[in-house]
């Protein structure tokens, strides 16, 4: 466990010490290594439970704890699992757009990127947590504006400053917790905070909290997302979409579940009202957008709302919690294949207008089949993870009598269907006349079957529902 | 994995993994995809054989997959799968043939096998699900697999075509989920059992029943073109022949058929059903949908939107037969299932020829076709026949067990339906056949393609399928009897079989 | 009323002034000031309150040079993204055109 | 109208908060004692340098990649710009400035030194040094920086590295960055030397790089 | 008594310059007045016994962020000027 954080740790230092452009294969090679730990450490936790690290050997409340639960094994799992892809993607990406300057430093980025993500997964310490928010932030936002151009550096402008504000609140409620505990460990203060906690550790929690939906991007926070993720580079947008708003959900759901488990029933109506409209309100964007990869951005914020769904019928049957699991590692993947998808199409057409897509289908069989299939699972259709998602979901709302959400549930499918199929569809029109002598860049293999396997990957979630469950119910 | 455990699934398979590889083949390797058709629909068809001996001989073939805590894939091959699947195998491999032909130098035929491989696997994932659960992925599945044949050729009006069914297909998928989850969440699984799983469970609030029921034939009843559910199958018309032959005469249509007939028998029970009030309303939209559906018939001049609300008539048949309480009625919807699958797919089939060989696509461009195309125009008099019920046809057989089904339930006015849809019909399809046979033909047919070698009065591939089928509808009613010792081989004394096991003690006449 | 106590309220409201200018100032270098701000608030809180009964606590002490390093980090990163944005555009102020 | 909701919003959300804060009872875990306690062992006499590079030294691993991050992020940021001219050319600050180098340089080594038992350490001997370069770049004896060369970029890594690879060394016998007792001192004291320097570089990294991407003044 | 006096006299001047920091209309001095909160910070963290924050605040957060800070300005000033 520890070195799925020394590693990209060391590896991104060391592609600094490589120099700009460097050290693709570094960070591939080490990736791979990562996803095996990462394997290794989840089948560890679903046979003997829950993985604990006391580092520098003095355990909590002293010193810092990481633990790795189900839930924390199967993030690790999608995070290496997404990033060894993308990463290859990467490395055709900037080698075919030699003067990107994303590609500059990207490797070094993204080596701290992963390293920000794996520690966050692991750590059980508030402040800690807070630290690697800080790690991952920063990567992520450096990502984007490494695009260049006005646009991307605007963008990134809006996410740094949304994610310092997150962040920022994050502190200040780690500060109060402190203040009133006199410890930041999870394990420590699960049996301290009960519904009699002083009304200041209620605020900590609303801060927490608060600052990490910021983050996560819920409506109506939602607001830097679209530019961010649809305006940077496509292996970034992908890596952004796929985990970095997971990452800071993991932790919504981490701390719901956890610590503030005794004090957030109440409010549980919150985030999911807002997920609902988030659900409505990206899905309506996403169908009128008119740049391809502003629409899969938009998809991504109407997809969150999914998540913040399971709040309310979080209970001791976790099916919800089944639910958000398998909707976020779906996700994950249909949408880092959906991105990659769309950047083939943008590249090879060179145009990124969802209008002017036509004729791909008989151009771009593979990347179109991967932009399916990922559509498939953001729709929710069968035998994608992405329906295993809606039907817990569903499950997990009819088990409560809430059919307000199966609604939103549903709603949200057929809106999704609609968005995916505006993209097909056009794909699937004849070009017009004199389209064909149009000057095109020649598809490169790697990027169509590296967006294929994400794609692929997605979908097969929905036949391995049952060790992904059996992985997420470890160590509890 | 036992041979029972592998051979529903080796079935699933001879489809699809040769509809993946043909994806994955360059367009101009026709002849390795050919081989590749070829060899899927006959091993498919090699192993339905198997099946159906087994099946008759009281085998059961059945395997699970847990895909959640409480949801597995299942798939079973009983008696009532069977008759679906050897139909859909069957008219697969004459479809395949067809569109080989019809798509000869086509543009993108490798995505057009593909999918249309897919759409045969979802149809016996169709067709052997286990529960509702794995009949709902298929069912979606098909969706999925239709829209890029509906949508083939690309203009800007298939897309129109291919959107409409998209939408009514989607939203029925999602009527239809609603509906499992809340069975799921009341009983905790979704199981299709001999009899209905929730003819034991008299306990449960009737009204939640039946709005689950109302969820479930409201989904389904968008694939089998149901009245007010119909709005898509005229609009798929754009779609290839091939399309609409086999999917709009078969695999889709049949699907939603398919799914009422296992939600009455297998989820409810049909005495249950009929306990619970359900019976008689379905019957009664079946009987409205026929009777419309043969009146909008009558006023469409394009051959192919005449011949798809024809199908909506027609399909509504079995759900009435379904409808009527009682085996005769089960007989008659089970082997009009079949029945209607092979009048209709022949004379989609001769639609097609009509449209690639002379560039016919109205009624009224059809004076005379029948000098010119006597034996496609043969093969279309058969069926046409048929759908009217006129004895020595297949649909002479359904009509008659259809009546006598409505006549032991006591619902005479079915009995008049059913009349009133066979003169209706006669009435749409008697004109065709007086121009095609009498009038004469125009100095110049619209766009002639194929020209005639002697008597061959088109391609090959093109004139054989037809006549196939059509010799197959006329002797589904001389030989309906038959059966090779205890195997019964006609579709008739198969339906016989399932009506005599889902009735169980009281054996079918 | 301690001194340490005195802190953290002081870091309230600087914290909250912060919070306040982040979200409604336009000009970007200040918003990097109120960022500031705001982070400084949050230190104090950290210390003051844990320290409201006037012993020295090195832990949050310890937390606050972690995270006085990290603030100076996001505010070379965010000036240098300013800077970039003023030699694109010339403007220091985010418009709403280059959003989708 | 927005303006004035966020006002009121921040105002009362302090209100709250100071209302809450003023009635806290005290809190229910002590750290300080345990800090206390296990001193002796943690291989410095310096509390909070105790804390910082060894109770919760994985906080500060951590925090020493955010800082070379933001380095690296600062490097993609500015784009390859030409070495900006030196501001000012004045005799007096930069003979000034030469006596004030060595100066800072012997503060900041004592600073690292005294970090062991008393209030100082890596980050403010680092910074200290970043500030001398500062200096020197400000009165123009020290150019801006291109995009650093690798013995550059190895000064840069090498704290994040040497941390890196104790902490992990730690794993042979025992927890990442559990130093046996005995040795705690010297590998603490390793470290902040090498974490100075790049600290020292990094920070001045991040003013050096930017402060290249302008012209002539 | 006395130290509290002084203790909220600080945590005044550093509302106050905090605030003016955010307010006053010009960028520069409102830099100048940002840098003059880090000092103040500095004796803040004197006060609560927090030397070595002290020292980081003063070298770092007046410091170093107060240089950048100034850099950038200048830098954005010339280029404004240039154009």
């Amino acid at each position: 466990m520890v070195w799925l954080i020394a590693l990209p740790l060391g590896w991104a230092s060391l592609t600094v010490l490589l120099g700009p452009r460097r050290g693709a294969w570094t960070a591939i090679s080490a990736l791979t290594a990562q996803l095996w730990l990462a394997f290794e450490l989840a089948q560890t936790v679903r046979a003997t439970g829950t993985v604990r690290h006391a580092v520098g050997g003095w355990g909590a409340p002293l010193g810092i704890d990481l633990a790795v639960d189900g839930l924390s094994a199967a993030m690790l799992l999608l995070a290496q699992g997404v990033a060894l892809p993308v990463a290859i993607y990467a490395r055709a990406y900037f080698k075919v757009r030699s003067g990107h300057p994303g590609g500059v430093w990207f490797w070094p980025l993204l080596g701290f990127l992963i390293a920000g993500l794996n520690a966050l997964f692991a750590s059980a310490d508030l402040f800690n947590l807070y630290v690697t928010l800080e790690l991952v932030g920063l990567a992520a936002v450096a990502l984007v504006a490494a695009g260049g151009g006005a646009p991307q550096v605007a963008a990134a402008l809006r996410y740094l400053f949304a994610t310092l504000l997150g962040s920022g609140a994050y502190l200040l409620g780690v500060a109060l917790i402190y203040g009133v505990y006199g410890t930041v460990s999870t394990a420590t203060l699960e049996p301290l905070l009960t519904v009699e906690a002083p009304r200041l550790a209620w605020i900590a929690g609303l801060l927490m909290l608060s600052g990490l939906m910021l983050k996560t991007a819920l409506f109506p926070f939602h607001y830097w997302l679209p530019p961010a993720h649809g305006g940077a580079a496509t292996p970034v947008s992908a890596l952004l979409s796929a985990l970095v708003v997971k990452a800071s959900f993991y932790l919504i759901l981490r701390l719901w579940i956890g610590p503030f488990a005794a004090l957030v029933d109440r409010i549980a109506w919150l985030p999911a009202v807002l997920g609902a409209t988030a659900v409505i309100w990206g899905s309506w964007h996403a169908l009128r957008a008119v740049r391809l990869k502003a629409l899969v951005a938009w998809s991504t914020v109407a997809q969150i709302g999914y998540l913040f769904l399971v709040f309310p019928l979080l209970g001791d049957d976790r099916i919800a919690l089944h639910a958000g699991g398998m909707q976020m590692v779906s996700h994950a993947f249909a949408k880092a294949a959906m991105f990659t998808a769309a950047g083939v199409i943008v590249h090879t057409t060179g145009r990124d207008a969802v209008a002017e897509v036509a004729g791909v289908a008989s151009r771009l069989p593979v990347t179109l089949f991967a932009f399916g299939l990922a559509g498939m699972t953001l729709m929710g259709l069968p035998p994608s993870g992405g329906f295993l998602a809606k039907w817990l979901l569903i499950e997990a709302a009819l088990a409560r009598g809430r059919w307000d959400m199966v609604v939103v549930v549903l709603a949200g499918g057929l809106l999704a269907a609609a968005y995916t199929f505006r993209v097909l569809r056009q794909a699937f029109l004849l070009p017009p006349s004199g389209e064909r002598r149009r000057v095109e860049r020649r598809p490169i293999a790697v990027l169509e079957w590296t967006a294929f396997v994400l794609a692929a990957a997605s979908v097969a979630m929905g036949l391995r529902g049952m060790e992904i469950v059996q992985l997420l119910d470890a160590g509890t | 994995m036992t041979a029972n455990e592998a051979l529903p699934l080796a079935v699933i398979a001879s489809s699809l993994l040769p509809g993946l590889a043909i994806f994955a083949l360059p367009e101009r390797r026709v002849g390795l995809r050919t081989a590749l058709n070829l060899f899927g629909a006959i091993a498919k068809l090699a192993l339905v054989a198997t099946l159906l001996a087994g099946v008759s001989a009281g085998e059961a073939y059945a395997f699970r997959y847990a895909v959640l805590p409480g949801i597995d894939l299942a798939f079973k091959a009983d008696a009532l799968a069977l008759l679906f699947i050897t139909l859909s195998a069957v008219l697969w491999l004459f479809t395949t043939l067809y569109a080989i032909g019809y798509l000869e130098k086509a543009p993108n035929r490798s995505r057009f096998f593909g999918f249309f491989s897919l759409c045969v696997t979802a149809t016996m994932g169709i067709a052997m699900a286990g529960n509702l659960f794995t009949f709902f992925v298929f069912y979606e599945l098909l969706t999925l697999a239709t829209f890029p044949l509906v949508v083939h050729r690309g203009t800007t009006q298939a897309m129109r075509g291919g959107t409409i069914y998209l939408a009514y297909t989607l939203f029925g998928g999602t009527v239809l989920l609603t509906g499992i989850v809340w069975l799921f969440a009341l009983i905790g699984h979704t199981e299709f059992t001999q009899g209905g799983v929730l003819s034991t469970r008299a306990d449960l609030p009737p009204w939640k029943l039946q709005s689950i029921f109302l969820l479930m034939i409201l989904g389904v009843g968008v694939k089998a073109a149901l009245v007010p559910l119909h709005g898509w199958l005229p609009q798929a018309m754009v779609a290839p022949a091939p399309v609409s032959a086999l999917l709009h005469a078969v695999a889709v249509v049949k699907a939603g058929a398919f799914g009422i007939v296992r939600i009455v028998y297998e989820v409810f029970g049909v005495e249950f059903a009929q306990l619970l009030n359900l019976l008689f309303p379905l019957a009664l939209v079946a009987a409205f949908t026929i009777v419309w559906g043969s009146l909008r018939a009558a006023f469409q001049d394009d051959l192919k939107k005449r011949l798809a609300f024809s199908t909506v008539s027609q399909v509504s048949y079995i759900v009435l037969g379904v409808a009527l309480f009682g085996p005769l009625g089960t007989i008659g919807g089970l082997v009009h299932l079949v029945h209607q699958g092979i009048m209709k797919i022949t004379l989609f089939f001769c639609a097609g020829n009509y449209a690639e060989t002379l560039g016919i696509h109205k009624v009224s461009e059809l004076n005379g076709a029948g000098r010119r195309m006597p034996l496609t125009t043969l093969a279309f008099t058969v069926g046409a026949l048929g759908m009217m019920g006129a004895p020595l046809t297949a649909g002479a057989v359904s009509k008659a067990w259809l009546m006598d089904g409505a006549a032991a339930a006591g619902m005479g006015w079915a009995t008049g339906v059913l009349w009133l849809s066979s003169l209706l019909s006669a009435a749409y399809f008697l004109p065709i056949l007086w121009r095609a046979w009498l009038l004469a033909p125009p100095k110049a047919w619209p766009t002639p393609r194929i020209a005639p070698h002697g008597w061959r009065e088109t391609a090959w591939l093109l004139l054989l399928p037809p006549l196939f089928t059509a010799a197959a509808t006329v002797a589904a009613a001389m030989l309906a009897e038959l059966s090779f010792g205890t195997i019964p081989v006609t579709p008739l004394a198969w339906a016989r079989l399932i009506a005599a096991r889902e009735y169980g003690a009281l054996n079918a006449p | 009323m301690t001194g340490g106590l005195l802190f953290a309220l002081t870091g309230v409201a600087l914290f909250a002034s912060g919070v306040a200018g982040v979200v409604l100032i336009d000009n970007l270098l200040r918003r990097i000031l109120a960022f500031n701000l705001m982070g400084s608030g949050a230190f104090l809180v950290l210390v003051g309150l844990a320290q409201r009964n006037e012993v020295a606590d090195p832990v949050p002490q310890a937390m606050v040079l972690t995270g006085i390093v990290v603030a100076v980090a996001a505010t070379a990163l965010a000036l240098a993204m300013t800077r970039k944005y003023h030699a694109l555009t010339g403007r220091l102020e985010l418009t709403g055109d280059d959003n989708d | 109208m927005k303006r004035l909701a966020v006002t009121a919003l921040a105002t009362g959300f302090a209100v709250v908060l100071v209302e809450a804060m003023l009635n806290l009872g005290p809190a229910a875990i002590d750290l300080r004692i345990p800090v206390r306690e296990n001193l002796a062992e943690s291989g410095v006499s310096h509390a909070v340098t105790a804390v910082l590079l060894n109770y919760r030294g994985y906080d500060t691993l951590l925090e020493v990649a955010v800082l070379l991050l933001a380095l690296v992020a600062v490097l993609t940021v500015t784009d390859e710009a030409d070495v900006a001219f030196p501001h000012m050319e004045h005799p007096v600050l930069q003979t000034l400035a030469r006596l004030a180098t060595p100066l800072m340089t012997v503060v900041a080594v004592y600073l690292l030194w005294a970090g062991a038992f008393r209030p100082g350490g890596a980050f403010q001997a680092g910074s200290v040094l970043a500030a001398a370069a500062v200096l020197l770049h400000l009165v123009g004896l020290l150019p801006g920086w291109r995009s650093p060369r690798l013995p550059l970029r190895l000064g840069l890594v090498a704290g994040l590295l040497t941390f890196l690879a104790v902490a992990t060394a730690m794993l042979a016998r025992g927890a990442l960055l559990e130093y046996p007792p005995s040795m705690a001192g010297g590998l603490i004291l390793l470290i902040e030397s090498v974490l100075t320097v790049s600290l020292a570089l990094i920070l001045a990294g991040l003013f050096l790089l930017l402060s290249r991407d302008e012209g002539p003044s | 008594m006395m130290t509290f006096a002084f203790d909220l006299l600080l945590a005044l001047s550093l509302l106050w310059s905090g605030w003016r920091a955010l307010t006053t209309r010009r960028l520069d001095r409102a830099i100048v007045l940002f840098i003059a909160f880090g000092l103040l910070m500095t004796l803040a963290w004197a006060r609560l016994a927090a030397p070595d924050i002290a020292l980081a605040e003063a070298a770092i957060g007046a410091g170093l962020t107060g240089a950048l800070l100034l850099d950038a300005y200048g830098a954005i000033r010339r280029r404004s000027d240039r154009t």
